[in-house]
C-alpha cells in the first residue's frame, strides 16, 4: 500500500507539467481525429455553399479575448469559405472588445484569400445601439453605419452600393459569447425573416438548442467542437481541428485523475477499515 | 406555520385568476392570390388593418396585413397620408412578414403625433420598388384612387387607403399586470415577516446540518492537538457572502475558545481582517475565555488573488491544521485552497454563493453550505429579527411557486393530456397570466 | 515590425504569468501587478469614451440636454468621501445608484427571471411519451430542488425525502457545470499554447 | 440636520418607488425613465470609477513611500496605469477614439490586455487537473453523482466521446437539457427571491449596511 501512499502526495506541479504536455504534443503531432460534422454545423456550411455569387453575408462580432479560442477558428473558416465562393462578408461589431479579435481574423483571411477592401469585403466596426440598431438594420444599414471602422463613408465602397437592409443579406452569422443572440433571433429573425445561423461558446450552445429546432436560426456552431467540424467541412484544419485533439486528451486525463485519486482514496479507507482505525 | 403560507396563497390565486383577458379577433381581409391580378383586375380592397400599438408610449401604428402564400415574395411599400402630405414610411417591405410598425425612434421624435389622423395605403411589387417610384408617389399630382401605376420596369399595385387612425400613449401597461400583481403579493410577505419576527415572535429556522459539521471538525481538531483555519475568500465587507462568513467566524470561533485551541483567519482584505478581529475577541469573552485571544492569529496576507491562495498554501502547510473553514467570496483561487487542505488532511468546511465555484467544493471539501444555505446558517446563528424574516418570507414565495407549479401540472395532464376543453383553456390562460 | 514586438511582449507575459505555477515568483508579480495597473487605465479610457463623454458632455454641449446637470451633480458629491470634512455627501448619490439599482431588481427579477422561468416549467403532459416524461422530470427536478432550499421546516418525512432528490438534481447541475467549466478553461489553455508555439515560436523558425 | 442619515434613505425610498412606478407606465414621462435612469447610472458609476482608481493608485503610493517588500511591483502598477492612460489621450487626440484600430491603445490591449487576461483565466486549468488527482474524491453519494455527471459531460462534448459510443453525446444533450435545466431554474429562482428580498429591505429603508 506504500505506492499509493506516495502517489498520492505526489508533488502538485508534475500534475501540472503532465497537463501541458498532454495539450502540446497533440497540437505539434495534429493527430487525424474523426470529427463527424453533426447536423446544425453542416445545415449553416451547406447554406453557405448554395448561396449565388455575389450574394453578401452580415457577420456579428458578439464576443471577447475571454472567448477566443472558441470562435476565431470558426470565423476564419467561415470567411474562407465566403472568399472561395465569391461571397461578400460584412462585418459589424456589438461588442466593443471584440472588434480587434474580428479585424484581426477578417484582414488575415483577406489577405490569404487576396480579397480586396471595399469590393470583395467590408468591415464597418463597432456601433453602440444593441436593438434599436438591429431595428433600424430592417429599414437602413446607413442610419447606423454611415462609416465603415476606418470612418470612410460607405458610399465610397462599392460593395455597399446595393446594401440597405435586411433584404440585401442572404445570411446574419452571430459569433456569440453572451446573450446578444436573443435580441438578433426576435428582432432580426423575428420581425424581419432574415435567415440566422449562429455560433455559441460551448457553455451556452446548449440553451440555443432549441431555436435550432423551431427553425429560428438555420443552424447552430458550439463552441470549438463546432468550429473544428467547420474547419473539417472546409477541409481546413486549423486551430479548432488541432485544438480538439488537445481538448480530448486532456479530458480524458483528468477524468483518469478522478479515478485514480478515487481508487487510492477507496483503497485507503479499507485498509483503515480493516485495521479498526487507530 | 404551513397553514398561514395556504391562507396566503389561496388570496393571491384568486387574485391571478380573476383578470382573463378578452382575446382581440383581428379582422382580415385575404388577398387575391396573383393569378387574378392582372393590371385592370379586382383591386385589392382596403389591404391594410391599422391599429394603434398598444401599452406604448404614445406615437406609433401598427400595420399588419394578410398575405395569400402565392403572394408570399412580393415587397410591399407602405404610403402615409397626413392631411395633404404624403410620405413613403416603409419600402420593400416582405409581403409574408405580415406586419410592419411606424413609430417614432430617437433621431426623429415628431414622426407620429399623437391624436391626428393618419391614412395608410400599400404598395405592391413584384421587385424592389425604383427610387423614381418613391418619389412620385409622394408628390401632389398622384390621385391616389387608381389600382395601378407602371413605370419603365414593373406594375405597382395599389391598395384602397385604409385609415384614419390615431396613435395614443396608454397611462398603464396590460402586459406587465402579473408583475404588479406579484409585486405587491410579495412585499406584502416581506412586511407581514419582518413585523412578526420584530415583535420577537421566534420564526422557526431549521438547523442546517452543516453547523453540527462545525462542532465534529472543531472537536477532532483539538483531539489531534492541531490549530483551525478559517478563510474568508477574497471578498469585501460589503459583500453578502464576506457578512455571512463573518457570522459564522463568530460561532466557530466561539467553539474553539471552549475548546482551548488556536484559530487562524488569514484575510485578503485589511477591512474584512478587522472586522474579523472583533469578531473573534467578542467570540472569546463571550465563552469566558479572553485571556487566550491573540490578536496577530488574525493577519493580512495581500490583496491579490492568487498571491492570497499561495500567502495561504504556504500557512496551511506550515501550521498543518486539522480543520479548514471556507466560508465567503470565492473564485479561481479556491480549487489551490481546498487542494492543499485535502492533501494535509484537514477536515474541510465550505460554503459560498458562487455558484461557479460550488461543484469543486462540493468535490474537494467533506461538507459544503450552497447559496442560500449559507445565509440560513447564519441567520439560524445570530436569529437577527431582519434577515429572519426575510428568509421566512422567500421561503413563503416558495410554497406559491411551488403550488403554482403543481397546479400547472394537474392542468397540464387533464387539459392537453385528456383533451378536457375548458381546462385546456385554463391551462393556456395560467401560461398567458404567467 | 511593431507585430513581432508585440507577440514577443504578448508571450513573455505569458510565460511570466505561467511561471507562478512553478512557485510565487517576482516575474508573476511583475506580470499580475502590470496587468492590474493597465487594466484600471483601460477600464477608465473606456468609461471616459463610452460614459462620460458620450453620456454626459456631449449631450450637454451639442443639445442642451441641462437635465444631466442632476447625474452630474451626483457623481461629483460621490468624490467628496476624498474630502473627511464632507464626505457624508457622497451617502446621498451612493443613496441614489443604490435606489436606481434595487427599484430595478424588483422589476427586473420579477419580469427578467421568476415569472418567466415559471411560464416555462408549466408545461403540457400530453399521451406516454419521452417529452412527457422529460416535462414531467423538468417540473419535479424545479420543486424538489425549491424544497431543498426550503428553511422553515425541518426535513423529515415527505419534505425530507423531496430535498434529497432535488440535492440530487443539484448534485447533475453541478456535474455539468463542473464539466464545462473544465472545458471553457482547457480551451483557453490550448488557445494559450497555440500562440506560443505557432505565433511565437512559428515566427522564429 | 443635513449629515444624518434621513436624506439618504429618503432619496433610496423615492428612486426606487419612482423606478417601479415607471415601469408600469408607458405614458410620455414615464416611459423612457428606466432608458434615462440606466443612463444616469452609468455617468455615476463613471465617476466611482475614479474612486476605485485613487484607491487603488493610493495603496501602492503607499507601498512605495514605505518601501514596502513588493514597492518595486508596485512602480510597475503605477507606470503600466500612466502609459495606458496616455496611451488613450493620444490615441484619441490623433484617431478621434482611443478605441481606433491604428491607435496605440488598442496595440496594448491587442498585446497586453488579450495574453494576461486569457493567461490568468487559463491558469484555472491547471489547479483543475491538480485538483482532480488530489482532491475530488466521491466522499459521498452527491459528490459521486457530480463527478460522475462531471465525467459524463465531459467525454460528450469531445470527439472521443462519440467514439466511446454515438449515444453519448446525446445522453449529455439529455442531461444539459432535462435535469441540469430543473436544477438551475430552482437554484436561480432561490437566488432570484433573495435579490428581490435585498432590493425591497434597500427601498424601505431596512436594509442600511451599504450606508456604513
Amino acid at each position: 500500500m506504500k505506492i499509493f501512499e506516495k502517489l498520492a502526495h505526489i508533488d502538485r506541479r508534475f500534475i501540472y507539467i503532465l497537463i501541458a504536455i498532454v495539450v502540446i504534443v497533440p497540437l505539434l503531432l495534429k493527430p487525424k481525429l474523426p470529427i463527424i460534422p453533426t447536423k446544425p454545423v453542416k445545415d449553416i456550411y451547406e447554406y453557405v455553399e448554395n448561396l449565388p455569387e455575389g450574394s453578401n453575408v452580415l457577420i456579428s462580432i458578439d464576443y471577447d479575448a475571454a472567448s477566443m479560442p472558441e470562435q476565431q477558428p470558426f470565423l476564419e473558416a467561415l470567411l474562407r469559405q465566403c472568399f472561395r465562393n465569391k461571397i461578400k462578408p460584412v462585418m459589424i461589431v456589438q461588442w466593443q472588445l471584440g472588434a480587434p479579435l474580428g479585424t484581426q481574423g477578417l484582414e488575415k483571411i483577406a489577405r490569404e484569400c487576396n480579397a480586396v477592401y471595399g469590393v470583395d469585403y467590408i468591415n464597418l466596426g463597432y456601433r453602440p445601439g444593441y436593438v434599436a440598431q438591429m431595428v433600424g438594420l430592417g429599414r437602413e444599414i446607413r442610419d447606423y453605419f454611415s462609416m465603415d471602422y476606418r470612418n470612410v463613408s460607405v458610399d465610397s465602397f462599392p460593395i455597399m452600393k446595393n446594401i440597405h437592409n435586411y433584404n440585401d443579406f442572404a445570411l446574419l452569422v452571430g459569433l456569440e459569447a453572451g446573450s446578444t443572440y436573443l435580441a438578433w433571433v426576435e428582432y432580426a429573425g423575428g420581425r424581419f425573416k432574415q435567415k440566422i445561423a449562429l455560433a455559441l461558446n460551448a457553455v451556452s450552445a446548449p440553451d440555443a438548442y432549441y431555436f435550432y429546432q423551431s427553425k429560428q436560426i438555420i443552424g447552430l456552431v458550439g463552441g470549438m467542437k463546432g468550429a473544428a467540424e467547420y474547419e473539417v467541412l472546409e477541409n481546413k484544419a486549423d486551430l479548432a481541428v488541432a485544438g480538439m485533439a488537445s481538448q480530448s486528451y486532456s479530458h480524458i486525463l483528468i477524468i483518469l485523475f478522478i479515478i485514480f485519486g478515487n481508487i487510492a482514496y477507496f483503497v485507503e479507507k479499507n485498509r483503515k477499515k480493516k485495521e479498526g482505525g487507530k | 406555520m404551513l397553514r398561514r403560507n395556504l391562507v396566503i396563497f389561496l388570496l393571491s390565486a384568486l387574485a391571478l385568476f380573476t383578470f382573463a383577458f378578452p382575446q382581440e379577433a383581428a379582422s382580415s381581409s385575404t388577398l387575391p392570390d396573383s393569378a387574378s391580378l392582372t393590371p385592370e383586375g379586382s383591386s385589392l380592397g382596403s389591404f391594410l388593418h391599422l391599429s394603434d400599438i398598444p401599452n406604448d408610449g404614445g406615437g406609433g401604428i401598427e400595420i399588419s396585413w394578410e398575405a395569400g402564400d402565392s403572394l408570399s415574395n412580393y415587397f410591399i411599400t407602405i404610403v402615409r397620408r397626413e392631411g395633404d402630405k404624403r410620405k413613403v414610411v416603409a419600402t420593400d417591405i416582405l409581403a409574408s412578414s405580415g406586419q410592419a410598425r411606424d413609430v417614432n425612434s430617437d433621431e426623429d421624435r415628431t414622426n407620429i403625433k399623437d391624436g391626428t389622423e393618419y391614412y395608410y395605403t400599400a404598395v405592391l411589387s413584384e421587385f424592389m420598388i425604383s427610387q423614381e417610384m418613391i418619389d412620385y408617389l409622394t408628390c401632389d399630382s398622384l390621385d391616389m384612387k387608381v389600382f395601378t401605376i407602371a413605370d419603365s420596369s414593373q406594375v405597382y399595385v395599389l391598395s384602397d387607403e385604409s385609415g384614419p387612425v390615431k396613435s395614443k400613449a396608454s397611462w398603464f401597461n396590460l402586459e406587465r399586470l402579473t408583475v404588479l400583481i406579484s409585486a405587491i403579493i410579495i412585499t406584502f410577505l416581506f412586511l407581514w415577516y419582518f413585523q412578526l419576527a420584530k415583535k420577537g415572535k421566534d420564526l422557526y429556522i431549521r438547523k442546517i446540518n452543516g453547523l453540527d459539521a462545525v462542532e465534529e471538525a472543531v472537536g477532532r481538531s483539538t483531539e489531534m492537538g492541531k490549530p483551525i483555519m478559517y478563510i474568508l475568500g477574497i471578498g469585501y465587507v460589503t459583500d453578502i457572502p464576506t457578512i455571512a462568513g463573518l457570522t459564522i467566524l463568530g460561532r466557530v470561533a466561539k467553539k474553539v475558545a471552549e475548546y482551548e485551541t488556536k484559530i487562524l483567519v488569514p484575510s485578503y482584505d485589511p477591512v474584512v481582517m478587522t472586522t474579523a478581529q472583533e469578531v473573534v475577541k467578542e467570540a472569546y469573552t463571550e465563552a469566558g475565555r479572553p485571556d487566550i485571544y491573540n490578536k496577530n492569529d488574525i493577519m493580512y496576507i495581500t490583496q491579490d488573488q492568487f498571491g492570497y491562495a499561495a500567502g495561504v498554501d504556504g500557512m496551511m502547510m506550515r501550521e498543518k491544521p486539522g480543520a479548514v473553514f471556507l466560508q465567503g467570496l470565492f473564485f479561481a483561487e479556491s480549487l489551490i485552497l481546498a487542494e492543499t487542505g485535502h492533501s494535509i488532511g484537514a477536515i474541510q468546511i465550505a460554503g459560498t454563493t458562487e455558484t461557479a465555484q460550488l461543484p469543486f467544493f462540493v468535490a474537494a471539501c467533506d461538507y459544503t453550505l450552497i447559496g442560500e444555505e449559507m445565509m440560513a446558517a447564519s441567520v439560524y446563528l445570530q436569529k437577527d429579527p431582519l434577515m429572519l424574516g426575510s428568509i421566512v418570507a422567500e421561503d413563503g414565495m416558495k410554497v406559491i411557486i411551488v403550488v403554482i407549479l403543481v397546479l400547472g401540472i394537474v392542468l397540464g395532464i387533464l387539459g392537453p393530456g385528456f383533451h378536457i376543453g375548458i381546462i385546456d383553456k385554463l391551462f393556456n390562460l395560467l401560461i398567458e397570466i404567467l | 515590425m511593431a507585430t513581432t514586438i508585440g507577440i514577443w511582449i504578448a508571450a513573455g507575459l505569458t510565460l511570466f504569468i505561467y511561471s507562478f505555477l512553478y512557485k510565487d515568483n517576482p516575474f508573476y508579480k511583475f506580470a499580475e501587478h502590470l496587468y492590474v495597473g493597465i487594466t484600471a487605465g483601460y477600464w477608465l479610457i473606456y468609461t471616459w469614451a463610452y460614459t462620460i463623454q458620450p453620456m454626459l458632455l456631449d449631450p450637454i454641449i451639442k443639445n442642451k440636454e441641462f437635465i444631466l446637470i442632476i447625474p452630474a451633480f451626483f457623481g461629483i458629491i460621490m468624490l467628496t468621501r476624498w474630502f473627511p470634512s464632507i464626505s457624508w455627501l457622497s451617502r446621498w448619490s451612493i443613496a441614489f445608484t443604490v435606489g436606481i439599482g434595487a427599484g430595478l431588481g424588483v422589476t427586473g427579477s420579477i419580469q427578467g427571471f421568476i415569472l418567466p422561468q415559471m411560464k416555462s416549467t408549466i408545461l403540457p403532459l400530453t399521451g406516454f411519451n419521452f417529452a412527457t416524461f422529460n416535462n414531467l422530470l423538468i417540473v419535479f427536478g424545479v420543486i424538489t430542488t425549491l424544497v431543498y432550499f426550503y428553511f422553515s421546516k425541518e426535513h423529515r418525512g415527505v419534505l425530507g425525502k423531496g430535498a434529497k432528490i432535488g440535492m440530487t438534481f443539484i448534485m447533475i447541475a453541478f456535474g455539468a457545470s463542473f464539466g464545462y467549466t473544465v472545458m471553457a478553461r482547457i480551451s483557453l489553455l490550448i488557445g494559450r499554447i497555440y500562440f506560443l508555439i505557432f505565433d511565437w515560436l512559428g515566427s522564429i523558425f | 440636520m443635513l449629515k444624518s442619515k434621513n436624506i439618504p434613505l429618503a432619496i433610496t425610498f423615492i428612486v426606487g418607488l419612482i423606478m417601479i412606478v415607471s415601469f408600469f407606465i408607458p405614458h410620455r414621462p414615464f416611459g423612457d425613465i428606466e432608458t434615462i435612469s440606466l443612463k444616469w447610472y452609468s455617468i455615476i458609476a463613471g465617476f466611482t470609477m475614479l474612486l476605485g482608481v485613487d484607491s487603488l493608485l493610493g495603496l501602492h503610493f503607499r507601498k512605495i513611500k514605505r518601501r514596502e517588500e513588493t514597492w518595486i511591483h508596485s512602480i510597475v502598477l503605477i507606470a503600466g496605469f500612466v502609459l495606458v492612460v496616455i496611451a488613450g489621450v493620444w490615441g484619441t487626440v490623433q484617431y478621434g477614439s482611443a478605441f481606433d484600430e491604428r491607435s496605440f491603445f488598442t496595440y496594448i490591449y491587442n498585446y497586453f490586455i488579450v495574453p494576461l487576461q486569457a493567461t490568468m483565466f487559463s491558469l484555472l486549468a491547471f489547479f483543475v487537473a491538480s485538483a482532480a488527482y488530489r482532491a475530488f474524491r466521491a466522499r459521498n453519494v452527491d459528490a459521486a453523482l457530480l463527478l460522475i455527471t462531471a465525467v459524463i459531460v465531459m467525454l460528450g462534448r469531445v470527439p472521443v466521446g462519440e467514439l466511446i459510443s454515438p449515444y453519448l453525446p446525446r445522453f449529455t444533450d439529455w442531461i444539459m437539457e432535462v435535469p441540469q435545466m430543473a436544477a438551475k431554474r430552482g437554484i436561480g429562482l432561490g437566488i432570484y427571491l433573495g435579490a428581490l428580498g435585498v432590493s425591497i429591505r434597500i427601498i424601505l429603508g431596512i436594509e442600511r449596511s451599504y450606508l456604513s
